[in-house]
């Protein structure tokens, strides 16, 4: 259900593998990259790496997390690695189910466990050069 | 005569960096663990050193602690705190 | 910011119009058309009708009511007029923001208060004939 | 002699099928309220009578209670209960 893309991701073939045939309500997260960084500094993109089979078995167990919180909820992501710019979609989260209660929270739930648990990594890539690897809050479990 | 137990290591990102490599042999002596894979590494990198309380293993793709014990062919992951999203 | 559509939606160009510079998250909602109503009746499509000026100028007050609340967001909406099959959107709600929080509760916000604020109209259109007007939960303020 | 109000009623949903109409020009008393346009459809429409507790005006595009006086050239909408979303 996540998928590590080495090209610019399509939003819209994340949405459609989590349609069926009865969900009256999807919520797409996107994660884009931004001009500045949480401290301030300008960045002109970053770089995102993962350890692909693991982050794919780690999503697979959030998501049969969500179903267990949520009930009847697809879920489907692809997160992208490789050097980004600003304004480009880093990850992609997309939940469907029958009512928006349910897409709402499992959407929140899946993009809160993937930062926290998925082992990807970003580098911030600052316009006046160099580099930081940066974590996120609340590293692990 | 004691046989090496060969396992494969793989690095993440600022590790990598320090290594200068995302995946490399290592051949340890008997009964090794995860630990010792880790110490083998920063012997040759000191810059590791600081990094280890923030640093989780992974064995064959599950997270293992590092004194978790380590069997010829395994592949150990050396993984600094995420920041995926 | 929102739009009444006679022709099918398109998510995406509505996704668009809420991107900027400094923005990280973008949170879209999809309502689609599901072949139960809430009795369990089965349907083959839905009829919607908009006071169209009107339910234009409250979701402005909507809007304006989400970036009272959650900050500096963009938020845009397209609801679809006319008859819609099972399977088609018939809103799209879309929102952007510095950071993931205020895009999801400010999305959230947008489309419960379109739902239950909005000059929107929905007949149920039954496999086995027929149909009725349905009203949302909590009408009106 | 007595100069009709001349309003423009908006009609959706289930009130503009029982009316079979969504909009229509209607001609007032003096001195007209929202509730004579209301009164007016609903004489002819003996059906709009149990909607009215359920149904919300509008004058010239806002909500306006069944008391609010019309002018020449007003708007009046009634609105059933959303279904929106």
């Amino acid at each position: 259900m996540l998928r590590i893309a080495r090209e610019p991701i399509d939003p819209k073939a994340v949405e459609a593998r989590v349609l069926s045939e009865n969900c009256g309500g999807v919520v797409t997260f996107l994660g884009i990259v931004r001009e500045r960084a949480d401290d301030g500094r300008s960045v002109n993109g970053l770089q995102y790496e993962a350890f692909d089979e693991m982050a794919v078995s780690e999503f697979e167990t959030v998501a049969a997390e969500a179903r267990e919180r949520f009930g009847n909820v697809n879920v489907a992501a692809e997160h992208r690695v490789g050097e980004l710019r600003v304004g480009e979609v880093a990850v992609v989260v997309s939940v469907a189910a029958e009512h928006r209660d349910e897409a709402f929270a499992a959407c929140r739930y899946a993009i809160d466990e993937l930062k926290r648990r998925a082992p990807i990594w970003k580098k911030e890539l600052y316009v006046d050069g160099g580099g930081e690897w940066k974590a996120n809050a609340c590293n692990g479990t | 005569m004691t046989v090496p137990t060969r396992v494969r290591v793989l690095a993440f990102a600022r590790i990598a960096e320090l290594l200068g490599a995302r995946e490399e042999e290592l051949a340890l002596g008997p009964n090794p663990r995860v630990e010792d894979a880790w110490s083998a590494l920063a012997q040759r990198n000191p810059e590791l050193t600081v990094l280890k309380p923030s640093t989780r293993a992974a064995r064959n793709g599950r997270i293992a602690a590092f004194d978790e014990p380590l069997a010829d062919g395994d592949e150990v992951a050396f993984l600094p705190p995420v920041g995926g999203g």
